[in-house]
């Protein structure tokens, strides 16, 4: 892989930028690779990255229906942090983030992860105590929090309305400095193009049809340009994964909801902070391109279209400018959903499953993105290792039988 | 029951506020130099009673009928009326009657002359009734500003027969019913009328509306 | 500065009726019936914006909501608006309008001179840098923000209310040119309940800048019959300066209708702007087509113009933007323009068209206008 | 935004006087403590989450507050029937109308 830098652009400016490197090959299947990842988003690339770096598998293929990230890691707002409330998951996310901290470095890709800080507002006391109590428990876990007042909350982000006299008024925040943005596309082309260089074949426009199985355990997977023998299926397709785990006669605890996201026009920097709200349901941030980014609930109904319904916007516009009264002369610009499989506790099934050598990573319902790394991380040692990461352990899909759930609904931002 | 207690209705603020806005003493709330195209008017203390029943059952329906003097409405979205009293179709075994008679008095010969399995659920004290009445226009966008429902599709109502749907009003619901007169009543919970009262003033503004006492 | 490109002839606008407009901090003139753009370009005004990464000068284009380029800050203080296309906004009188980017100004700007690094930042080139050292990114992002974004957001709060209404109705015409108001009529003939929307300020979509003839009527006044027809219904809803922004499940549809925006002032009594929820039985998209730039070299720089615009800058507006005029077309569509610009007393130095032989109707009417309808021009 | 016909009112009505209360047809067991952890695991929590045809319960919280059944098309959309409490579906992913 020839390294990216300020040099490297000046010597390619001189070959009018003819002579690139490809970020990645467009690889022929082979018959046989040690692991298969289903699922060309985000995790799945961070898995194969990471089964590749970590635990030297490199006879990996990545297979994606579509392109590279084209799904949910190419429809979220991008928001990055790890303030949850257990243990578990807060663990989980701290993971993630430390390893968002040196991503740009790590895979010689600008991701442009900007720890330009995130604050969760609360708008009555109970609001507030969720608050305390959430930001001590992050604090126990070595995680960075802290509950501002509202008036840092006005510092933090000028335009934002503090005034008592309305519907939902700021009594407060949780806020993470160390939380941010990250820019999605590159999240995908920096891993697929860190995988490729260590041998893993990226192989796009190829869907996974069927799981074969052979008393009990993987052999392969069918696909559309047919069979591909391994022992190892990783299924890492957000918003489809009950559509997978079906062609390997499993059912999972998840239902696909669509998940809406609009932006603004682009104006000047405004907002440059990201600025959740549980209880007005919305959440903001300004992109560096200047688009206000502004994500909703999930819709209230299991669907697979990428659109979802107008009332949810609508109520999120609502809510935005409640919080930003400025805002409600910025003009809407584009509006898209995306689905996302939603898990009765909030919190994401990163395990093994009733049949061997068939993995499952899904269920983040609307906060994946920001556990891209983490997720990659741990997926990829439970798979080398065929027994859960620490870190994983927590989020086996057995919790829906023991009853051992992680409710995360409290800090998950919005309703799932 | 102590006798010197005062029964206020949900909007009895807005008519003392009502009574004020034709001196002008709060045109915040009330313009009053227009032509009020809408008018809203609240029908005080009405006894409200939920009914359920088997309504393909003759002898319920007849009983309810004898009472009232109002038959039982079983196509949905419907209702029935007499001078007295209304009755709305909420569901397949579910009605509202609406009485100027006195809800304890009608409760006890409803519970008289129904057997079975019935109930009977004086809810006068949660509810109120209001009157829309004005300029047909202005009528229909006040609607169009606040329901999701299409009034407009309703056909006119009779003397003592209309239409009649539950649905969004503003973020909060309502019965709907159109009156032989072009009018609209709308039947709200009382802890909503005050804020449905401040929407349809908000939302009239620009026909002029005013709430009467 | 005078308005040295206004004709007489302007169908849809008033040369009487003067409306006095900043542009920049300067005072300009424009006439009742004009946009933003059509009075700029009456004022002569040439650059109107920069581009976003090279900060390359930009003129206006288009004429509608396709305009890529005149982007504009209107108004100011809390009733400011970001990133309108001048080709959509009404003049009135008062009316500021303000270039979003350039500094110090439009016309010369500092920034320009990152196109002289243009080589060093291809497509995506911020992938590839500003990584190193790592705890310096923080520090590249904040200028990197500054360069970014177009017009600015308000900072205080939204003095206007808005308000939404439910529709419903048989048939929603989207798109009030020839097709959609003969459909729109269509059916309320029939007696179906119709809303017709459009997001012009007037009915008639091309026929507003068409001087052809329909049934042996003006164009125009063939519109203007039929719109009054229209509003005769009962049955059928008008709405003018109303965009159809969403197609949504079982057949829902989102219209914005900007109510007061063209008068200039804030609403003291109901909505700058109305949200339509439309639910339809039939929807009929009538929403017309645009047409395609060409793409050649430098087909960026200010005085490049669609051809459909130059005709309707001189037919509904009355305006000529410019002098001389080189048409480079595919089609015989912008034979017509040749015309136009001919009738408005303008110099056609040549057609080119890319095709070797073209014949049709209208290719033949220019010649004699004094120009030919095959010119070569040569490449250096 | 849907608009899904109530059984009961007889009338198509708008996605926002509905509530969604998720897969149809799913039996609660007669004897919830003779189930095994595994067995009531099951019935809470895992679905069929089908891309396509699914049958489900909404609740007309706004209207008659009644439940029903509805056959929709996940992908699509397309609500191909909706049906009383206690009906079987007339539509379903195996085939049509049968």
């Amino acid at each position: 892989m020839k390294k990216y830098s300020g040099f490297s652009l000046f010597k390619n400016a001189l070959s009018y930028h003819e002579n690139w490197q490809k970020l990645w090959r467009s690889p022929k299947p082979k018959d046989y690779y040690d692991v298969i990842v289903v699922g060309g988003g985000g995790h799945g690339l961070a898995t194969a990255y990471y089964l590749a770096k970590v635990h030297g598998i490199t006879k990996v293929a990545v297979i994606e229906k579509g392109y590279l990230g084209g799904g949910n890691t190419a429809r979220n707002t991008t928001i990055i942090r790890s303030n949850y409330l257990w243990d578990e998951a807060a663990q989980l996310y701290e993971l993630s983030l430390k390893l968002w901290e040196g991503l740009s470095q790590e895979l010689n890709y600008n991701v442009m992860f900007s720890q330009r800080g995130v604050l969760n507002l609360g708008h009555n006391l109970q609001d507030m105590r969720d608050i305390e109590r959430r930001v001590n428990a992050n604090r126990l876990n070595g995680i960075d929090g802290e509950v501002v007042t509202p008036e840092r909350v006005k510092e933090i982000a000028p335009l934002i309305n503090i005034s008592k006299d309305c519907r939902y008024p700021i009594l407060g925040a949780s806020w993470q400095p160390r939380g941010g943005t990250a820019r999605h596309d590159a999240v995908a082309w920096g891993y697929a193009r860190g995988a490729d260089a260590l041998g893993v074949d990226l192989i796009q426009e190829t869907e996974v049809i069927g799981i074969r199985r052979k008393n009990g355990s993987v052999v392969g997977v069918e696909t559309t340009q047919g069979f591909i023998g391994t022992r190892k299926v990783a299924c890492v397709t957000a918003g489809n994964s009950g559509v997978v785990a079906a062609m390997a006669g499993l059912r999972l605890p998840v239902e696909s909801r669509p998940l809406q996201a609009l932006v603004s026009e682009p104006v000047k920097p405004c907002l440059d902070t990201v600025v959740m709200s549980n209880a007005v349901h919305g959440y903001i941030s300004q992109s560096d391109k200047g688009d206000l980014v502004i994500g909703a609930g999930v819709d209230g109904y299991n669907g697979y279209g990428q659109r979802g319904s107008f009332h949810v916007i609508e109520h999120t516009l609502q809510a935005i400018c409640e919080l930003f009264p400025a805002f409600s002369r910025v003009r809407m610009n584009r509006q898209w959903g995306g689905v996302v499989d939603t898990c009765p506790d909030a919190c994401p099934i990163i395990s093994k499953t009733s049949v061997d050598g068939l993995y499952f990573n899904c269920g983040w319902g609307t906060g994946g993105f920001k556990a891209t790394p983490g997720s990659g991380y741990v997926f990829a040692d439970t798979v080398a290792n065929d027994h859960p990461h620490p870190l994983a352990a927590a989020f086996n899909v057995d919790r829906f039988n023991t009853g051992a759930l992680i409710d995360e609904h409290g800090a998950a931002g919005v309703a799932h | 029951m102590p006798n010197n207690i005062t029964r206020e209705t949900p909007l009895h603020y807005f008519h003392k506020l009502s009574s004020h806005a034709s001196s002008a003493q709060s045109p915040e709330i009330f313009n009053g130099q227009v032509e009020f195209a809408l008018v809203v008017k609240e029908a005080p203390l009405s006894s409200f009673l939920n009914l359920r029943g088997n309504g393909s059952d003759k002898g319920f329906c007849s009983a309810v009928a004898e009472v009232l003097g109002v038959t039982v409405p079983t196509e949905p979205g419907t209702y029935h009326s007499n001078k007295d009293s209304s009755i709305y179709w909420l569901g397949p075994d579910e009605w509202l009657l609406f009485s100027c008679i006195d809800a304890s008095n009608l409760e006890a010969q409803l519970r008289k002359a129904l057997s079975g399995h019935i109930s009977i659920v004086d809810i006068s004290g949660g509810q109120t009734l209001i009157n829309l009445r004005g300029d047909p226009c202005a009528l229909a966008i006040l609607l169009k500003k606040s329901s999701v429902y299409d009034f407009a599709a309703w056909p006119d109502a009779d003397i003592n027969a209309g239409r009649c749907a539950q649905t969004t009003f503003a973020k909060a619901t309502a019965v709907v019913t159109n009156k032989a007169d072009g009018s609209y009543d709308l039947i709200l919970r009382r802890s909503f009328a005050d804020y449905i009262a401040k929407w349809l003033l908000d939302a009239g503004q620009e026909f002029g509306c005013r709430i009467e006492a | 500065m005078s308005q040295i490109n206004r004709l007489n002839t302007g169908a849809r606008t008033d040369s009487t009726s003067r409306i006095n407009f900043t542009y920049n901090g300067k005072q300009m003139q424009g006439v009742a019936g004009d946009t933003l753009a059509s009075a700029l370009l009456a004022n002569g005004v040439n650059v109107v914006g920069r581009s976003f990464k090279y900060s390359r000068p930009r003129g206006i284009v288009g004429h509608g909501a396709e305009e890529p380029n005149a982007i504009m800050q209107i108004g100011s203080g809390a009733a400011t608006v970001p990133n309108l296309r001048a080709t959509q906004v009404e003049l009135y009188e008062g009316l500021e309008s303000a270039s979003v980017n350039g500094w110090p100004n439009v016309n010369f700007d500092l920034m320009s001179i990152t196109g002289w690094f243009g080589r060093m930042m291809p497509p995506g080139f911020y992938y590839k840098t500003f990584m190193y050292p790592a705890k310096l990114w923080m520090t590249y992002e904040h200028f990197i923000r500054k360069a970014a974004g177009l017009g600015s957001a308000p900072v205080q709060d939204d003095p206007d209310s808005y308000d939404k209404l439910n529709q419903h109705c048989d048939v929603l015409v989207v798109g009030a040119g020839p097709a959609g108001l003969v459909a729109a009529r269509e059916a309320a003939r029939a007696g179906a309940r119709v809303i017709i929307a459009d997001e012009q300020s007037e009915f008639g979509g091309s026929l507003l800048a068409s001087i052809n003839s329909i049934d042996g009527q003006a164009a125009t006044s063939w519109v203007d019959e039929l719109v009054a027809e229209l509003e005769s219904f009962s049955n059928v809803q008008t709405l003018p300066r109303s965009t159809a922004f969403g197609y949504y499940d079982h057949n829902f549809l989102g219209i914005l209708q900007r109510r007061t925006d063209h008068l200039g002032i804030s609403a003291d009594s109901g909505s700058r702007q109305r949200l339509h929820r439309v639910r339809a039985k039939r929807v009929i998209l009538a929403t017309g087509a645009f047409e395609r730039p060409l793409v050649f070299a430098q087909n960026d720089i200010p005085g490049v113009m669609q051809a459909s615009s130059v005709s309707t800058y001189i037919n509904r507006y009355g305006v000529a933007p410019g002098n001389r005029m080189i048409l480079f077309t595919t089609n015989d569509n912008a034979y017509q323009t040749a015309i136009d610009w001919h009738r408005a007393g303008r110099a056609v130095v040549a057609v080119v068209d890319s095709r070797s032989a073209p014949s049709g109707e209208i290719v033949g009417s220019g010649t004699g206008n004094g120009y030919s309808s095959n010119s070569r021009l040569r490449s250096d | 935004m849907l608009l899904i016909h109530c059984p009961h009112c007889r009338e198509d009505r708008e996605e926002e006087e509905y509530s969604y209360s998720g897969e149809a047809h799913i039996v609660r067991p007669l004897e919830p403590e003779a189930l095994s952890d595994q067995e009531w695991g099951d019935y809470l929590f895992f679905r069929k989450n089908p891309k396509g045809i699914h049958h489900e319960m909404w609740y007309h919280a706004v209207g008659c507050r009644r439940y029903f059944y509805a056959t929709r098309n996940t992908l699509s959309y397309e609500i191909l029937e909706t049906y009383k409490v206690g009906e079987q579906p007339q539509v379903s992913a195996q085939g049509a109308a049968q």
